[in-house]
């Protein structure tokens, strides 16, 4: 095993790894090329000049920033929520068996698997017929209901790695569910936890389409780069806007990995 | 539903779904703004939904949480057969007596002698082209947008038109058969019988195979004009203003079979809950200098005739360019009904809607 | 060592955590009902009873003038749903999903067969990042940024002419169906940004199933004979398969039911996503959307049925 | 002697599995008692059902002379040391070993003190501060055992713990544990299914197989005297003698057993029995040889000490043993 | 005799680690040889080399005199039997053992034949439609075995092959393994850490160390005459006496090993050698008692006959044995 993977790669393959992964970063470029274009209106190519004027024009620009917290309000709850819903569930399913156990997990996919279009327009419905005002909170709802399942698969994830005689021996030693819970269960799916938080931040704060069904008048980021992209002012702005947040995204994506790496090495040695 | 007796004070808030570029506080101009002193007088803050579409406009009023609409002749009267907007008092409404006589009793928004709003601005559909493909020879018929030929700049219009994503563009079709087959006796193009109707999809089938992407949002059809070689495309007045504006090689005409056009009305949600900010919006609407901004922004005609002259932004010839002589000419938009005036029985609306997906989506 | 157990049964714990913890350990009903219960109020009540709300709605009518939902039962709308118009408006989403999946996974496969199988270190850490960046990075702009490349006058026309290949784009352009103005207004486009969008939901699974393939079952294959190419095809991909199913669920989905995409890049002609939202939308026809939802709820489920008896849902 | 685990018709079913089948079990306190059985015969669940993760589905359990039947696992004064010895991979060694202590509200100093004692006592001082990951196998299971034993259990439960050790480290391990238990006098319950490692540790074996006990007894006799034949298959590599062969003996029993070690490739002296045959296989096992040999078909294994020479393949020899060493066994 | 395969000071290095060191090596064809070595001794290095998984950093390996360098491993006519078989989960086991077959390019039906006769060889006939999940340990591993052999390898590599069997199906494997390789005459390169294993079934034995051969010899060599001390306490549990107590006994070396059976619990007979000490432990192991003897602090075991009697621990007792079973040592 060792070895085969210290062989070298194939030349096709590694040629077609490396055009697949330029297909997918020639637009990000792209984004980051028009960030600094000098040209307001149009996006012509090659871009006339190249100025950093634009962060500033971003920065001092109030609906960037009503956007950018509404967003950031709403994946917190909403990451929150999945949390504690996410978990409660993976630790339902992979710790116990019941009668329709299947039946819940299929349940907790779903919302991924079918298309958000689906989810948005039925809670959006649903939440007409209630007559609940589409607010702050409805976008919460929406935005939580699809993140719970990826708190769940890296939870789940977890839970299968973590020996079930952990559990035992912690039990066997003395610690009761709870003791059990805080002082063996939460530091051994912990960083899968935040990893699964993580994602589903980043999942919520990118949303659009469920968002668009279940929003009233307030716009989260994507919202406000859609209105943006269809009536520009300033089109670079957005740019800079989409731009920053690759770059805020960076850290937390690459500690998501090292959390759930380092996690499984863990995990893995009690197996 | 008995309209409002008296004024009472402004409730602060005011929201408002109108046409993209309708209601402008400064933000891409700084000098097209009518809304900042309307708060400040007021005291009532404006928000606004844009739509594109007068379904849009529909079930957005189907869906509530609105105070008023900038509702077309298609959508109007199908917001008051579904009591979606409420009748309103003239006598509260001090402007009322300076509005156009030919736009006071419109029929887009009165029913039995019941007023159900008050008249916006209004325009033609016109006939914008890129004056590049066209090489100083404009176009005087729809026909480049219906039929299939060879530009002056020598290639064909296939791919380089575009027309409108709504199911009302129906009625353009019928418009250029009114002039082109006279034979089929259409009186109105929104009053179509079966075999007029079959028609005027079939000329549409054709276009689709010349148009390569239909527009319905006025700012994706600037951006294809000037990025994806469309030339020639029914507008509105506004996007010809935008691009002129920008120095883009373009024009428009009015073209020979004469065109369709809307007229909107600014009408109030039946369950509205802020209706003395509404009723005050109204009469801030036609104050002549509004009318005249607005007219000047979105390239329409004012209900309001005072608003013609000395208007600094519209110009005293801005009426003249925008077709408020050609008032006549216009046929505006109205909701297609079975039982129509002109003849014995029509095609629903509902059809148009369903036919014209159809037709866009067409294999 | 200081504590002696005096008895077998060591004292209770006085706590109130204590006492709930028996109470749990000798009904495990209970605890599973507390575990259970929230997840299953939102997702089961909430999400699902919305769900059932909407399909409920798809067997009420619209009035046609004044856009009001008539609460009547009746299978008209499905009758409208099956119109040719809607048919076409399936089918082509239908096969756009199938086509974007295949090729994805096409495209996504060496990339993460080499993130599986050789990339060490940082060098994988990089990869991961490589595939997360354009995850996370803003759909819509991504979308407008092909837009720009897709457009007539766009970069990529830039490009060919530089290349001296405008031929071959409108070669391309020229062939019915896939071909059309410019790439930006054609199904080709559309196709490309589907693919682009949502490929990189595909590399992950793909890599993760592919991680799972202990190394030695390709040395066996290797040490019984098979050459690369074979072990490739014999035990390599059908191994890999249960992740190329859980990737395609992402794919499929997201393209059935994207309404951005095709508004954006494309020739007007609807896709499914579209038709939803233009119908609860634009129209109002909430019933009518309802029954075009019940397209993709039949083939998701269909679809989801098949992965999880490939055993795909270990790899999502 | 007071009794420390009792099973009084103990089952335990897993739906139509009968993991454990009316088992009659009494353990005296001090005792070291090994569980013996081939994979699946219910050992493990024998020792769950001790330290409580599982409920017995019929019969009786008493620890101590209290019942068992309701006290969770965290309220039993009984420790398991685990196969996979189920270490806590994010805390320190030290910290794994405290666990017990800190559950149980004890200062963090003396816990420490307790826990350094603990690993002093396995022969692992000053590792405490190192990760479990950090061990090697041999070591990580002293850790384990340490962990069990700083809470002072009246019962301890030992499942497999060596299995996962290679056999020097084994040996070495199965001394240890076994001083550590008569230096402690803790009640050992060890489950193995190698037979070497019971019959040299353990007071007491019980022989499981397919949830039952087969025999219960002495090594000694579990080993010399089987009571069926599944026992003396599988304790040792006895030969069975079928009832033809017994008859043949002068042995009236359906079967019996013989141990290679008791069988001699000479002829017969004095009132020993004697059989004739040829040699069908030869094997060099280090300190003996393994020499098979066909008596009309039944094959007949001679443990023969390394020393004496070993006859040919094929050739006729006659094989003796005393009337004693063969056992007469129950069918089952 | 043919040599079938040979290394020539061949060793492969992973950075700072020599997994094998220099090694010289020559199989001849049609022998079953066996690789004897502690966990991480260089043992699957050596297997992985010779079936073309690794390439050696020095030196020069041939199989069946041809250069093995540079040539893919499934272009060799060596097959392997992995460790944890690494059957094709998603393949039947009757295409699991077609799989060479199909790949080579053999028809459908000549090679659904040829599969079923290899498992009729095994002695699995009829389990061609299950998967590998469904099969036990045992079987798994003897469709491991019929997947190498349907192939007629000239070298058959075997990477302990039974060692996640359990005791008695082992035995039983060992057995069948031996005689499967006398029937078909394939050369056979066994690895093992278990020492009984390899002398019982090997032709010739290599002990590595540390990446490097200590002793290649016949397994009686191996276990009577360990050339070093690793040799001497790595195969079977040799008693090692150091210079000191070696001098006492008249031999001039500095360690010398004794094995426990050699030894005997009485007074020296005739030319014997002997040693007094006192009992420090006694086990029973089934065949024989296993009694520890404390000589001046040296600790020597002897495998006493299960028949004689123990004595008590602490009781002063005499060793004897032959001169020649002392054996002295080098150093290393
Ligand atoms: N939770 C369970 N559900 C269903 N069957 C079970 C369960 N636990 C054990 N069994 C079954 O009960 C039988 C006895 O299992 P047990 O683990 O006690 O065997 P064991 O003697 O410990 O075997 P091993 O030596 O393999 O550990 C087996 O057939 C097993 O499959
Ligand atoms: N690909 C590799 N990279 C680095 N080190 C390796 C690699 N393969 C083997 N080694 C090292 O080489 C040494 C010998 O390993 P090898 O697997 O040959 O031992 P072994 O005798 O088979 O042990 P075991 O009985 O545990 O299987 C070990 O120290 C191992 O860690
Ligand atoms: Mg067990
Ligand atoms: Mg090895």
């Amino acid at each position: 095993m060792r070895s085969e993977k210290s062989n070298r790669a194939p030349l096709g393959l590694k040629i077609a790894a490396a055009a697949g992964l330029a297909f997918m970063h020639v637009p990000i470029l792209l984004i980051f090329l028009y960030a600094f274009t000098t040209e307001e209106k149009t996006y012509q190519f090659p871009p006339p000049g190249l100025t950093t004027q634009w962060f500033a024009v971003a920065w001092s620009r109030p609906d960037v920033w009503a956007a950018l917290t509404l967003s950031v309000k709403v994946a917190a709850i909403a990451t929150g929520a999945a949390l504690i819903l996410g978990t409660l569930c993976a630790a339902a399913i992979s710790q116990t068996r019941f009668f329709g156990r299947e039946t819940v997990s299929l349940l907790v996919i779903l919302p991924i698997a079918l298309p958000g279009i689906i989810t948005g327009i039925a809670l959006r419905s649903a939440f007409s017929m209630a007559d609940i005002p589409f607010s702050f909170w409805t976008i919460v709802l929406g935005h939580a209901t699809f993140c719970i399942v990826v708190v769940y698969n890296n939870a789940v994830a977890r839970f299968r790695r973590i020996s079930g005689s952990l559990i035992e021996a912690s039990m066997d030693l003395g610690a009761d569910g709870f003791q059990t819970f805080r002082y063996v269960i939460l530091p051994n799916i912990g960083t899968a936890l935040l990893a699964g938080g993580m994602l589903a931040f980043a999942l919520s704060f990118d949303e659009v389409i469920v968002t668009t069904f279940t929003a009233g008048q307030q716009s989260t980021l994507p919202i406000w780069m859609l209105e943006e992209l269809i009536r520009p002012r300033q089109r670079p702005v957005t740019n800079v806007v989409a731009m920053i947040v690759v770059i805020v995204t960076f850290l937390p994506i690459l500690g998501a990995y090292y959390l759930t790496r380092d996690g499984d090495q863990i995990a893995g040695a009690g197996k | 539903q008995e309209p409002l007796k008296e004024l009472g004070q402004g409730e602060g808030q005011l929201s408002i779904v109108a046409w993209p570029g309708y209601i402008e506080r400064g933000e891409t101009d700084k000098s097209y703004d009518w809304v900042t002193e309307f708060e400040k007088k007021s005291g009532c803050k404006v928000s606004v939904k844009t739509a594109a579409t007068s379904d849009e406009m529909v079930a957005l009023m189907n869906e509530g949480g609105f105070d008023l609409v900038t509702a077309s002749g298609d959508a109007s009267l199908r917001l008051v057969a579904g009591k979606r907007v409420q009748p309103i008092n003239t006598a509260l409404i001090p402007s009322w007596k300076t509005i156009d006589e030919r736009m006071q009793n419109a029929p887009w928004h009165t029913v039995n002698d019941v007023h159900y709003g008050t008249p916006y601005v209004w325009g033609p559909n016109v006939l914008m082209y890129n004056t590049e493909a066209f090489k100083g020879q404009p176009p005087k018929s729809w026909n480049v947008v219906f039929e299939e030929m060879t530009l002056p700049d020598g290639k064909s219009n296939k791919g380089r038109i575009q027309a409108y994503d709504g199911p009302i563009h129906v009625a353009d079709a019928a418009n250029y058969l009114m002039a082109h087959k006279p034979e089929l006796g259409i009186k109105d193009p929104y009053e179509l019988n079966e075999e007029q109707y079959k028609a005027a999809l079939d000329l549409l089938r054709v276009q689709r195979t010349l148009v390569g992407r239909y527009w319905h949002d006025a700012m994706i059809q600037i951006d294809d004009f000037k990025n994806e070689g469309v030339v020639a495309s029914g507008t509105w007045p506004f996007q010809v203003n935008l691009m002129l504006a920008e120095k883009q090689p373009i024009e428009s005409v009015f073209p020979e079979e004469g065109v369709t056009g809307w007229a909107d009305t600014t009408m109030l949600h039946a369950d509205s809950e802020h209706p003395n900010c509404a009723y005050m919006w109204m009469e801030h609407t036609l104050a002549p200098k509004v009318q005249g901004d607005v007219s000047a922004w979105f390239g329409a005609n004012p209900s309001v005739g005072a608003a013609c002259k000395g208007n600094e932004l519209l110009t005293d010839e801005g009426c003249q360019a925008n077709g408020y002589n050609d008032f006549d000419k216009v046929k505006f938009w109205k909701t297609p009904v079975a039982k129509c005036a002109s003849q014995s029985e029509c095609v629903p609306y509902h059809r148009w809607v369903s036919d014209y997906i159809g037709v866009i989506g067409g294999r | 060592m200081t504590i002696v157990a005096e008895s077998f049964v060591l004292p209770e714990r006085r706590s109130a955590a204590g006492r709930l913890s028996d109470f749990f350990w000798r009904h495990p009903h209970v605890l599973l009902t507390v575990l259970l219960g929230p997840p299953l109020l939102w997702l089961g009540v909430v999400y699902l009873g919305s769900l059932f709300a909407l399909l409920l709605q798809s067997f009420f009518s619209i009035d046609e003038f004044s856009g009001l939902i008539n609460y009547e039962f009746t299978l008209a709308t499905y009758r409208q749903l099956l119109s040719e118009a809607n048919l076409d408006i399936i089918l082509r989403t239908v096969s756009m999903a199938a086509l974007v999946t295949l090729v994805s996974a096409f495209i996504a496969f060496p990339i993460a067969y080499y993130a599986a199988r050789y990339a060490r270190g940082k060098w994988k850490a990089l990869f991961y990042l490589a595939v997360m960046l354009p995850l996370w990075s803003s759909y819509l702009v991504k979308v407008y940024a092909w837009k720009l490349i897709l457009a007539k006058e766009g970069i990529l026309t830039w490009v060919f002419e530089k290349l001296n290949l405008l031929w071959l784009l409108d070669a391309w352009l020229a062939l019915p169906i896939v071909g059309g103005n410019s790439l930006s207004v054609s199904y080709t486009g559309t196709f490309i940004v589907f693919v682009y969008v949502w490929m990189p939901f595909m590399i992950l699974p793909i890599q993760a199933a592919l991680e799972r393939v202990p190394a030695n079952l390709i040395e066996a294959s290797s040490d019984l004979g098979g050459t690369p190419a074979q072990t490739f095809r014999h035990v390599l991909f059908p191994l890999a398969l249960p992740g190329i199913v859980a990737g395609s669920i992402f794919t499929f989905s997201l393209t059935l039911g994207d309404y951005i995409i095709p508004q954006i890049i494309g020739s007007s002609r609807l896709f499914i996503g579209q038709a939803v939202y233009a119908q609860q939308g634009t129209a109002g026809n909430i019933p009518l959307a309802a029954a075009f939802t019940v397209v993709p709820i039949v083939i998701m489920g269909a679809y989801l049925w098949m992965a999880k008896r490939m055993g795909a849902f270990d790899a999502l | 002697m007071t009794t420390a685990v009792l099973f009084d018709t103990v089952s335990r079913h897993f739906g139509a599995v009968r993991a454990v089948d009316r088992v009659n079990l009494s353990i005296a306190e001090g005792e070291f008692f090994a569980m013996l059985g081939p994979s699946g015969s219910g050992k493990t669940t024998c020792l769950r059902l001790m330290a409580g993760f599982e409920q017995p589905t019929n019969g009786h359990i008493e620890i101590f002379g209290e019942t068992a039947e309701g006290v969770p696992p965290y309220r039993r004064s009984v420790n398991t040391v685990f196969q996979d010895y189920a270490l806590f991979p994010h805390l320190s060694i030290l910290d794994n070993v405290a666990y017990g202590l800190m559950v149980k509200g004890v200062g963090r100093e003396e816990r420490r003190k307790a826990a350094e004692d603990a690993l002093a006592m396995v022969k692992l001082p000053g590792y405490g501060t190192r990760r479990p990951g950090q061990l090697s196998g041999g070591q990580r299971q002293r850790v384990a055992l340490a962990r069990a034993l700083v809470n002072k259990p009246k019962v301890l439960l030992l499942d497999e713990p060596l299995g996962a050790l290679d056999l020097k480290l084994r040996e070495q391990m199965q001394e240890e544990l076994k001083s550590l238990q008569k230096s402690l006098g803790i009640t050992f319950v060890f489950v193995t299914h190698d037979q070497g490692e019971a019959l040299s540790m353990a007071d007491r074996i019980a022989v499981f197989n397919e949830g039952r006990i087969q025999q219960l007894g002495l090594p000694e006799d579990v080993y010399n005297q089987p009571k069926t034949r599944f026992v003396a298959d599988f304790v040792g590599s006895s030969n069975v003698l079928s009832a033809k062969l017994c008859q043949r003996l002068g042995l009236n029993a359906s079967f019996a057993s013989l141990r290679p070690e008791a069988v001699a490739i000479a002829p017969a002296a004095d009132g020993a029995l004697s059989l004739s045959g040829t040699v069908a296989g030869r094997s060099f096992l280090g300190a003996t040889n393994r020499i098979v040999v066909d008596v009309d078909g039944t094959r007949i294994a001679v443990a023969s000490p390394a020393a004496q020479s070993v006859p040919a393949i094929g050739s006729p020899v006659t094989i003796s043993f005393a009337a004693r060493d063969l056992h007469p066994m129950e069918d089952a």
